[in-house]
């Protein structure tokens, strides 16, 4: 069967990509793949969010179980895109898949540096992280501010003439959002990005973690925005949310996504990738064989 | 992940159950004292990540996990029966340091990890075995697993709250009047205000001091960065990649509730 | 232990209100507790949505399971004001706990219309549904709309005297909207009602169900909102998503809820509410009992 | 809800498990032939709804279930133990209709609500016993519960897709031969595509014909509105309060795919 997609300037051998921040920079992919495993099954990895300078992230707890998903802090631990393009990139160009560089930024001039920064690597694409505060506006994110965002794509559009995702938040203008970076000049948009969420970690003393939201619990929201969202633009849409199974990934795929990728499952299986690709072939087989429109 | 069948799931006191899986020895056979495993409880998705838990024993074909039922994840391992498959992934996190001359300190369900170290320093070749073992927990019937510790041969000192048996007190008690003797390296697992404690006792008598620690975690191997414990330097370390067993200079323990 | 609150023009023997669309409009309510299990659990029933003319609801399927949540296209299935005043109203008022109205309109006349029509009757107060196709703008959602949400609140404030709480739709504007609803007059407002989402209930022929999320997966959506508005408003607000415990309910509480409600949990048991205040009760004992400042 | 406490749960079939709970016989002496009672299958939020089952038996205080497994729901339930302990809500929705001179009609696990309509229709008080029982399966494997079914001593006539045992082919095919011979009322339940057939059958013979009839419920109790049937007369009917039997003639049972 082939399951090659086609998303403007990106050609991918699966639809499945592997999403930010839950596989790391990637560097371990062949702990838990033959190299043959990695090729035939995943189309495309994304990094972990880089930015400029190094982050060390928040300080713990960093994680909370939810009914049917997970809460995570984590503010964008990474090494800065020097380190990353010494000591990771040189690793993970060698699987032979396209990289997708996942750009975290609080101003649009780091988003710039970043993707000039990357011109001269080899990496196939970038993914723009908009859930980001935007310091230069108080701090609110650029995911709520349409203009920003319009602005952040056109310049980021300028200096990177590779594919170019944009991840949207799932709240905010979505809508608004995601017309917007079609007309600026993104090859797709990724829906989304984690659900802003609360949870109690102790009633005495009242402490509370904030956090995004993954896995299975918001799988029907983001379904929805992708359909929703796939109607109203021409871009691919890749859809992302609680994807654990092939099923889930096929309900994405005729939901309108032209590609989807998985996260929080990796966190619980790092060889996800391997099950889902499986089980979607064979539910792709098992509705072949009623009829021969598919 | 790995498949595993359940052999037996029994308790062994009050909320602690031994839990044996069956599984190839190939696989068993990479685990060293000291790593984890992650168990994910059955395919549905409440509780949605695999939880993590020390190796207490490993007998031919079978591993032994002693565990505590304190939310969802362990109340569901607990209703598992004989004869199910549950999956797992490991071994994970790095194994206990080469040390001689040491003291264990466990607080409650932190006796699990030290079963298999034991095991492991019969013959002194990768591990060796530790001076003593201070146990303590709540009452008598908490103090678990013993018949099996005891036959390492290697004194083991009990402590209890409410003095059901052993000394009655904290056992980190009996560890200051054995450091105050005999200073010695330290190797600890337990309640965070055990572990507190023991950091303390480390640092009154110039003991090296290893401590295994806690922390929720997803991934388990480094991909998720959920798991952090902040360093006296400032940044933090995963626990699944650079623990559970830490140096106590090095941590910043004042995150601890 | 008092568990009396005081939501200004409304006080409630408890903090617990059975959520509108959960028991039906209440007729039933003896049927599974005694009354005094009634008196002394239930600080108020609020009805299924009211709307001015009998609706049939949406056709089947209406319901979907979906991890740790539910969703649901019931459309306000009910038999309009008339005959809610006729056949049902006078059933509920002996419970002796306060009767809140849920009020379904797609006009703002509509609401006005059932407000006046009420004011006759022994009903506590009214909530706003805002979750509704605005057919006088073409079918958005009154609560995209903070400015049609700030004549809806004050023109139903000016023939209604009692309490008025508006109950907010977790998505669009959120913030806006409330604070918009306190200016307005409201008296409480409460967050939230469910979430849009959507399921695959066929992969071939592709079909879908489209509705509202409820049910433990919102729970942390849901008390995140809750904590976010209460800093920024003083009216009280009204915590209701994904509560099944005692636990649940406290957490709640101590978001900055003063009050909350159940919805989903009544569909899986439909004595929840004692239940959950037996561990609330519990549950605030056990917290004091370590300390004099609760 | 009520406590049950599981006496077995055991395989009949491929994917069909007969599940006996343990409750105090006032509750179960208020169950009539043609309710159902909704399950709660533990405490975790996954599956969150509980789901409904026709009362296939009821000896003594030991409540008889017959059900499928079918999806997360039902693979759930088939893995509870004997012992443990299950919630559960009744009787729901309206007894069947008390008619005399009927034939049965079941499809696959279609059977599971009739047991129970035999026991209690040998005095011939409440529940009249039919002339005849149709009841169809894919093969011979999933015809179940014969033995128990025989011992009423009424005519069962079976078919299989497949011709293992009894007619091959539908078991629609045996009902209308039936009904050429001699009309009579039918009372049906099975997969959609069994209950159309039937429906069309009660039309062209001119027979009252009753559906049990199935949709996805949550309360199960008239709350929600969830479960809706389309009407004839263009409203909706609400399974859980005027079914799950209702009368062929009633539904538009064009909503069935
Ligand atoms: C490396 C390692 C080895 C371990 N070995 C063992 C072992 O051998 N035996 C054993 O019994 N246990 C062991 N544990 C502990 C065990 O993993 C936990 O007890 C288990 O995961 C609890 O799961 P649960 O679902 O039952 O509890 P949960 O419902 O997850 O919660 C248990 C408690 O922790 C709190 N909690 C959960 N998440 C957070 C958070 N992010 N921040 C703050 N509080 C939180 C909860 O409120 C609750 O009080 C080990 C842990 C680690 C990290
Ligand atoms: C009154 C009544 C009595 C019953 N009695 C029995 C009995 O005695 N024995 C028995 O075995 N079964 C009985 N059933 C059926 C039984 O309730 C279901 O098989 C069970 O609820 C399935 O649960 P599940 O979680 O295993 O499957 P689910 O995972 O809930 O789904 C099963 C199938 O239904 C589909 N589905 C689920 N929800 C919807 C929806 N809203 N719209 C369209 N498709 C949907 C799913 O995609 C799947 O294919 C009865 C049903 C009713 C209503
Ligand atoms: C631990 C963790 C870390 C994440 N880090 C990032 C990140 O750095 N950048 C980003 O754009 N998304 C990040 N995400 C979001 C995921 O890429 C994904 O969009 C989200 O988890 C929803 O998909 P899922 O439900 O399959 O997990 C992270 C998610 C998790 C769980
Ligand atoms: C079956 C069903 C019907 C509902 N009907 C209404 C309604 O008519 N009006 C309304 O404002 N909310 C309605 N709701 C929303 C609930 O009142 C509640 O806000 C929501 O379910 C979230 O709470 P929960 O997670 O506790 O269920 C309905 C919810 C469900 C599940
Ligand atoms: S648990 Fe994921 S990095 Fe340690
Ligand atoms: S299932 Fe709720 S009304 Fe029938």
């Amino acid at each position: 069967m082939d399951f090659s997609v086609n998303l403007g300037l990106l050609k991918l051998k699966t639809p499945l990509m592997l999403a930010s921040g839950t596989w790391g920079l990637g560097e371990n992919l062949d702990k838990f793949f033959s190299l043959k495993e990695i090729r035939e099954n995943i189309g495309a990895l994304v990094t972990k969010g880089i930015s400029i300078n190094p982050r060390k992230g928040n300080p713990p707890p960093r994680l909370f179980e939810t009914p049917c998903g997970l809460i995570n802090f984590i503010g964008v631990e990474n090494p800065g895109i020097k380190e990353f393009k010494k000591s990771f990139l040189p690793k993970i160009k060698k699987f032979g898949i396209p990289v997708i560089v996942n750009l975290y930024g609080e101003k649009i001039e780091e988003f710039l540096e970043l993707a000039k920064d990357l011109k001269k690597e080899k990496v196939a694409g970038l993914e723009l992280n908009i859930s980001c505060p935007n310091v230069e506006k108080g701090g609110i994110y650029f995911s709520y501010d349409p203009k920003i965002v319009s602005e952040l794509v056109r310049k980021v559009r300028k200096v990177w003439e590779r594919f170019l995702a944009v991840k949207l938040s799932p709240v905010g203008p979505v809508y608004e959002i995601a017309e917007i970076c079609e007309k600026s000049g993104a090859d797709a948009i990724v829906v989304a990005n984690t659900y802003p969420a609360l949870a109690v970690i102790s009633l005495k003393p009242f402490k509370i973690l904030q956090g995004g939201l993954s896995g299975p619990a918001i799988k029907p929201l983001t379904l929805r925005l992708v359909y929703e969202i796939s109607k109203k633009i021409k871009i691919p849409v890749i859809g992302c949310g609680g994807i654990i199974s092939g099923k889930d990934a096929l309900e994405y795929l005729l939901s309108g996504a032209k590609a989807f990728q998985i996260g929080t499952t990796n966190l619980i299986d790092p060889r996800s990738a391997i099950k889902i690709m499986r089980e979607l072939k064979e539910f792709k087989n098992g509705l072949c064989d009623k009829s021969d429109t598919c | 992940m790995y498949q595993g069948k359940v052999v037996f799931n029994i308790k062994e006191a009050d909320n602690i159950y031994l839990l044996g899986i069956e599984a190839p020895k190939k696989i068993l056979k990479s685990f060293k004292p000291g790593q984890f495993l992650k168990i994910k409880i059955d395919k549905r998705f409440d509780p949605l990540i695999p939880r993590p838990f020390s190796i207490h024993a490993i007998d031919e074909n079978i591993l032994y996990i002693l565990y505590q039922v304190v939310g969802k994840g362990t109340k569901a391992l607990s209703e598992i029966k004989k004869g199910e498959i549950i999956e797992f992934l490991g071994p994970l996190g790095k194994p206990f340091p080469k040390i001689k001359n040491y003291i264990i300190c466990a607080g409650g369900i932190g006796i699990a990890g030290f079963g298999f170290l034991l095991q492991k320093s019969v013959n002194k070749k990768d591990f060796y075995p530790p001076e003593k073992i201070f146990y303590g927990a709540k009452t008598k019937n908490e103090l678990v697993r013993l018949p099996f510790l005891k036959k390492f041969g290697i004194p083991i000192k009990l402590s209890t709250d409410d003095g059901s048996k052993g000394y009655k007190g904290l056992i980190t008690d009996m560890v200051e009047k054995e450091l105050k003797k005999n200073p010695q390296i330290i190797l600890a697992c337990g309640p965070q205000p055990m572990l507190k404690k023991i950091a303390e006792l480390g640092e009154k008598y110039k003991v090296k001091t290893y401590l295994v620690m806690e922390t929720f975690l997803a991934c388990g191997i480094g991909f998720c960065m959920g798991c952090v414990i902040p360093s006296k330097k400032g940044n933090y370390l995963h626990l699944c990649i650079d623990g559970p067993t830490f140096l106590a200079e090095e941590i910043d323990l004042g995150f601890l509730s």
